[in-house]
């Protein structure tokens, strides 16, 4: 279906070969967004609230072990089964591309959470507490999420709208990679990558990167694939494949 | 309604039968007398006249109430709140069908509740012309006429057919 | 050969109003003992409301537990009323007589106790009327139609007012008699409640085209009711092993399987207490033993065309689920007990007629199977969550918490205290019914034999 | 709705056993010119039929898809005969006391199972392996579908063979005592001497009731292999798990539909009023109703789970099947199966015609063949099976004149094998009418008539 006016939809590619897993992206995003500290008590009730999270895949055995690091966020899906189960319209589409979250509608019915594939809904089992020495260290931009209801990644949707707000509505110009930057309104994880393994922007601007990454992406040989493609959830996050430097050797020596 | 009845009680639904038919020859044919059982018995077991009634009409009118409404509501959030989920059409149909059943069929059975209260005259304020043997077994004939000499007949009739007990 | 036994009208208002009139010592410890345990339950759930969702053993990927495989066996047990009274009604089989009340009081109280359940275990249940009911309050917006959610409470809702008024319209007559013949506090009760019936020839023959009208209206509810709530799981695809299009049926007919076993169970339990053992006879176990043979291979067949389904594309999560499912202990445990408790062992019982009119082995096996049905429920919903995709770094299991454990032990004693409490107020053994039952009854006499036979209307 | 008031009050036959006997037997061993004119003309186009069926097994076994429609009406003649056998068995099972007039006319049904079985045959060479493509085989041999499916409709038609000669050797054993019966000789050897002894009917009772219940089985087997072999492991992509009961209820309803329209026959023009009554059109459409809406349930079902997924696989098995391709011959099924006969048979005044159910189950058997043909001809036209999902729809494919001669043909050979049966056993089955006179009985009640009906168990 189809918004009246897009003026943005907003995506993301998330380069596999260059992630180290190095987590900065989810440190980056639980300060920016006010998500509770997760102890080692709520990872182990597997309980643990990660917007982005770093899933860590093992290959081969002792001693020559590799480790693959995956970033999965909210896919922000075109067809997003979680928005089509929420009973009170909690969750939406809006006309950027994005699957937002209004807190305040949800009863915390945990459909959303069961019915996202990519298993990237959390749920806040208890009241959220931070650290006293925290006091001073929440987002004035983002709201605090009661105990009881669902959150998710929003691509830092609160600075999305203040880019808007300031370079189209104040300055009247159009958003471009390069403002986005400079003025940090790149979401938090993006901003904070330090391999660049994550790259946002806006997927209607044509010669903004992420565009330009997506259209290679899916070229012949591209590295491009996205999550669970058979569902048909049409994620709005592109992935681009491991760049596996032993196999293609062996390739190149069998060859 | 200005009627007087009168209650004549027979222990064996064999006696009530034959009392039927004397007081058929007083005069006082199917129209005018109704039967108390304390269970469902054959129809015309008692010769009694066949009951016509409409309960059909209301689960038809219940349903299409129901029907309507349904699909105002649900059509109508869907439209109201142009919120897209899933990618789904504003206006899924299929997803629809499934409140519209259930207000159908909602619908449809509270009008039958209505039309069984409807139709067996019911509620009713005063029980008399009753007594509590009926539920034990005794089955009742209840003579209903408008003037009092023909009810005097009918206590007649009653008592001829040799009723355990005649009450007005 | 069924054997047969003739009561005068005043001896049925004896036995059957005798749940009403006598008052033992016995049922008000037992209604004690019951209400104590639901106490509790309530109190857990006060607790869990008050501290939060994280008092249950609830995590990601499982997000739905014991509540919700509470809820759907609830919902399933409350099939046993329609299925009986419904279906029987309109094939006029006569041993339905003494089973049709307790079964449609069983659904209504089933049906609460589940409703109960979504409702309490909803992260924020103090705003869950926003969900439930379709109007425009305080948020300035309607529920989505779009979601199963949503139909789950219109069905249920639908469901439950229907089942209601079905129950008290075949009370009237009977309501009429205890009023008849009950003094005390209870009398004006009764004598509003029966709305003045007199038992004219028209009200019977409006009961009884009601009887058969309703059921007919709330047949298509009933198979929608549990088709919605199956489709709470089968609409899902994000979860593999849910997303299957057999799941409506499949559902209903093992609800039917559940709930079937239940109502049997409840009767023989109440059989001794109310002396009952002229109106609730072997052969009636027998009749209903049979057809839950039929019911439950039926859903056998369901539950082995799902897995072969479920398998068919060999999908990696698929596979997965199934792994956890029937190979990883604990699971694979339970799905041998659920496979033996629900379907082999009684089945094979109810093969031999000596079990099906053996009052102590109907009891046994009735239980059995909704011991199986339980965690049948359980095995669908929380492996299929635990194995959702094929991500092994986010794959799950789940333990129970006790606050889940006590509110799922006292749903159960809720729904028995609320069937005993009823049955102190009102006849559960349908007077009318049983009286004309003993007049249709009739033998026909070929060569020496005295062949018993119904005497039929059409 | 229901409503069991104001019945006509069924004629409980006023003739004696022996006159029913005679009477029935009498019919069954004199053909009326009528008779032999329609079967004449049948076998002309049962002859026809087989022509084309020659003539494509002579095109060779290459392109599948021009073997659709033959599968096709293989597929139809397995939920219409072949299941018909199921109405008594099922009758029987709830032991419906309307029954009896009409037992041997399903059972009579199980004959017309050989032909198929005929038709099946030419169909293994055109199934692919099943190696390398879903199936319900997994990993067993290529060839297991071929071989299992096979066995199980050989299995079935000779149930159901057995079981039509056992529920009719009592019948057999009165034709051989009859004087009015033609070549009593020939019964002689079939009645097994048969002389009616109480262990003689235990025997029999038992036998009918075992038989049954195993074609009971074999025919839900049957439905689930062949509709999953035959239809949907042939659409890549198309994981389904409700089709196959979806095909055996499409069975169950057009088998009790195919019952009724050979009642109708018997009873309009067979002159059969005085056994064939309003009480089995009755209690027969009051079962048919209940399917229709259980077919749209089961439809439904599976429609409404694939529409909210919206995976890419399953919304190309829609449109292939019911949204684009196959829509018209989707949408006349569909109206045929469900709300045609059900606004038809809702009223009760209508049920208690013999026209009216008549008239629904004709609908029904056309509404059937479209199905069997949008869920045949579509699986046969998929070049590459081994997908694991529809990429590229076919086209659909249009029945040429030897898919009408072969569809016409066997049809006609089914009613010409069955007319020809009713020259060997008698269509009514006597001993039961005559048990069934045993059990019922009127009984003056009070001030009116009842009907008592036997509860022998």
């Amino acid at each position: 279906m189809v918004q009246q006016r897009n003026r943005h939809k907003w995506g993301m590619v998330v380069d596999i070969d260059r992630c180290t897993g190095c987590q900065s992206c989810v440190v980056a995003c639980q300060s920016e967004n006010n998500v509770p500290i997760n102890d080692a008590r709520s990872f182990r009730a597997r309980r643990a609230n990660q917007w982005i999270r770093i899933e860590r895949y093992w290959e081969g055995t002792f001693p020559n072990v590799k480790a693959n690091f995956m970033p999965v966020l909210c896919q922000h899906c075109e067809n997003a089964p979680c928005e089509t189960v929420c009973p009170v319209y909690a969750t939406y589409h809006n006309n950027e591309g994005m699957n937002v979250q209004i807190y305040n509608r949800c009863v915390g019915t945990r459909y959303c959470g069961n019915n996202c594939p990519y298993q990237v809904r959390f749920f806040n089992f208890w009241e959220p507490v931070w650290p006293e020495s925290f006091k001073n260290q929440l987002n004035p931009d983002v709201t605090v999420r009661d105990r009881g209801i669902m959150e998710k990644c929003s691509f830092c949707i609160q600075r999305l709208h203040k880019a808007e707000r300031i370079i189209e509505g104040q300055e009247g110009k159009d958003i471009t990679d390069q403002e986005m930057k400079q003025r940090n309104f790149m979401p938090a994880c993006v901003q904070a990558c330090p391999t660049n393994a994550l790259v946002f922007g806006d997927l209607l601007d044509p010669d903004s990167q992420v565009s330009r990454m997506k259209k290679e992406a899916f070229e012949e040989g591209g590295r491009g694939y996205k999550l669970l493609e058979s569902l048909g959830t049409e994620p709005n996050v592109i992935y681009l494949k491991k760049v596996d430097i032993h196999t293609e050797h062996e390739v190149a020596t069998h060859a | 309604m200005a009627n007087k009845s009168i209650l004549g009680l027979f222990s064996t639904a064999e006696a009530a039968a034959d009392a039927t038919d004397v007081l058929a020859e007083a005069g006082l044919g199917q129209d005018s007398f109704d039967v108390l059982t304390g269970c469902p018995y054959p129809e015309g077991a008692f010769g009694e006249r066949e009951q016509k009634h409409h309960l059909y009409v209301f689960p038809f009118i219940g349903a299409m109430m129901g029907f309507t409404v349904a699909i105002l509501l649900t059509a109508g959030t869907q439209i109201a709140w142009p919120l897209v989920t899933g990618g789904k059409p504003i206006l899924a149909l299929p997803a629809m069908t499934i409140i519209t059943y259930e207000g159908t069929l909602l619908g449809a059975v509270l009008f039958t509740i209505l039309g069984i209260i409807f139709e067996s005259r019911l509620p009713r304020p005063i029980l008399s012309p009753y007594d509590t043997r009926i539920t034990e077994g005794y089955i009742g004939i209840e003579v209903t006429c408008e003037a009092e000499w023909q009810l005097e007949a009918a206590e007649n009739a009653l008592r001829k057919a040799n009723a355990d007990d005649v009450i007005r | 050969m069924q054997q047969r036994v003739t009561l005068t009208d005043a001896e049925i208002n004896r036995d059957l109003l005798r749940s009403i009139n006598e008052n033992h010592l016995w049922f008000w410890l037992l209604i004690g003992a019951l209400g104590s345990v639901v106490l509790c339950g309530f109190g857990a759930a006060a607790y869990m409301i008050y501290t939060g969702i994280g008092t249950t053993g609830l995590n990601r990927p499982v997000l739905w537990g014991f509540f919700i495989t509470n809820f759907v066996f609830w919902i399933g047990i409350s099939h046993a009323g329609v299925m009986l009274s419904a279906i029987l009604r309109l094939t006029q089989a006569e041993w339905r007589r003494p089973a049709t009340r307790a079964a449609e009081v069983l659904t209504v109280f089933s049906l609460m106790t589940a409703m109960l359940m979504p409702l309490i275990h909803a992260g924020r249940p103090w705003r869950v009327f926003y969900w439930v009911f379709p109007y425009d309050w305080a948020r300035g917006i309607f529920p989505n139609i779009r979601t199963p959610l949503v139909w789950d409470p219109a069905a249920v809702f639908t469901y439950l007012t229907s089942s209601i008024l079905f129950v008290y319209i075949a009370l009237v007559p009977d309501i009429a008699v205890a009023r008849d013949h009950v003094t005390g506090w209870r009398k004006p009760l009764y004598t509003v409640l029966s709305l003045g019936w007199r038992g004219t020839t028209r009200q019977w023959r409006l009961q009884l085209i009601a009887g058969i009208l309703l059921s007919a209206v709330i047949l298509p509810i009933f198979v929608s009711v549990h088709s919605i709530v199956s489709w709470d799981f089968g609409m899902a695809i994000a979860v593999e092993a849910w997303h299957s299009t057999v799941f409506a049926p499949y559902f209903v007919i093992g609800a039917v399987h559940s709930g079937v076993s239940g109502v049997v169970t409840f009767m023989i339990v109440l059989r001794p207490f109310f002396k009952w053992q002229d109106y609730i006879r072997p052969e009636h176990l027998d009749a209903l033993a049979k057809l839950l043979i039929v019911v439950a291979t039926a859903w056998f067949f369901f539950f082995w065309i799902e897995i072969v389904f479920g398998l068919y594309a060999r999908e990696a999560p698929e596979v997965a689920l199934r792994e956890m499912q029937m190979l990883t202990p604990p699971w694979s445990w339970m799905f041998v007990i659920f496979l033996i408790t629900g379907y082999l062992f009684p089945v094979t019982a109810w093969m031999f007629k000596k079990v099906r009119r053996s009052i102590k082995w109907m009891l046994i096996t009735t239980i059995s199977v909704n011991i199986g049905m339980w965690l049948e429920r359980f095995l669908i919903i929380v492996p299929g969550l635990a194995r959702k995709q094929g991500f092994t770094f986010s794959w799950g299991t789940y333990t129970p918490s006790p606050v889940e454990i006590t509110i799922v032990i006292a749903s159960f004693c809720m729904v028995s205290m609320l069937v005993l409490l009823f049955s102190k107020i009102f006849p559960l053994i349908p007077i009318g019914d049983a009286k004309e039952g003993q007049i249709l009854q009739d033998y026909i006499q070929i060569g020496k034999r005295k062949v018993p036979a119904v005497l039929r209307e059409e | 709705m229901h409503e069991l008031h104001h019945l006509p009050m069924p004629a409980v036959i006023d003739l004696t056993q022996k006159e029913v006997a005679e009477d029935i037997i009498r019919r069954q061993s004199e053909a009326g010119p009528k008779f032999k004119k329609i079967t004449s003309l049948l076998a002309v186009l049962f002859a026809v039929g087989i022509v084309s069926i020659v003539m494509r097994i002579a095109d060779g076994f290459g392109d599948r898809n021009t073997w659709g429609y033959h599968a096709a009406i293989f597929g139809y003649m397995l939920i219409t005969a072949q299941s018909a056998v199921l109405v008594s068995i099922g009758l029987r099972m709830v032991k419906a006391h309307w029954r009896r007039p009409l037992a041997r006319v399903s059972e009579l049904f199980a004959i017309v199972g050989v032909l198929n079985f005929i038709i099946y045959i030419p169909l293994l060479w055109v199934l692919p392996s099943s190696e390398g493509r879903l199936s319900l085989w997994f990993d067993f041999p290529g060839n297991s579908p071929h071989i299992w499916d096979t066995v199980t409709m050989f299995t079935l038609v000779i149930t159901g063979l057995a079981l039509l000669y056992f529920a009719a050797i009592p019948d057999i054993a009165a034709m051989r005592d009859s004087e009015t019966g033609t070549n009593n000789g020939r019964y002689k050897r079939f009645a097994m001497g048969w002389k009616g002894t109480d262990r003689q009917w235990t025997l029999l009772n038992a036998g009918i009731g075992v038989l049954g219940g195993f074609y009971f089985l074999m025919l839900i087997f049957a439905h689930t292999m062949i509709s999953v072999d035959f239809s949907m492991s042939l659409i890549p992509g198309w994981k389904d798990a409700i089709f196959p009961t979806f095909h055996a209820l499409s069975g169950i309803q057009s088998g009790i539909a195919t019952v009724i329209v050979t009642l109708f026959i018997l009873r309009r023009y067979g002159g059969l009023s005085t056994y064939i009554e309003i009480d089995q059109f009755w209690g027969l459409s009051k079962i048919l109703i209940a399917t229709c809406l259980l077919w749209f349930y089961f439809w439904w079902s599976s429609f409404f789970t694939y529409w909210y997924g919206r995976t890419p696989a399953e919304q190309a098995v829609l449109n292939y099947l019911m949204v684009d391709t196959y829509r018209p011959l989707f949408m006349l099924t569909w109206v045929m199966c469900f709300p045609a006969p059900f606004l038809i048979l809702i009223w009760n005044a209508v049920r208690k015609t013999d026209w009216g159910p008549t008239l629904a189950a004709s609908i029904i058997l056309i509404g059937q063949l479209c199905n069997a043909m949008r869920l045949y001809v579509p699986a046969f036209s998929i070049e590459d099976v081994s997908l694991h999902s529809l990429k590229v729809a076919p086209p659909a494919t249009m029945p040429g004149l030897l898919d009408i001669a072969t569809i016409v043909g066997m049809l006609a050979g089914a009613v010409l094998v069955y007319m020809l049966a009713t020259r060997l056993i008698p269509i009514l089955s006597i001993w039961e009418i005559k048990e069934g006179m045993l059990l019922q009985r009127k009984r003056k009640f009070l001030k009116t008539e009842l009907r008592s009906l036997g509860k022998p168990e």
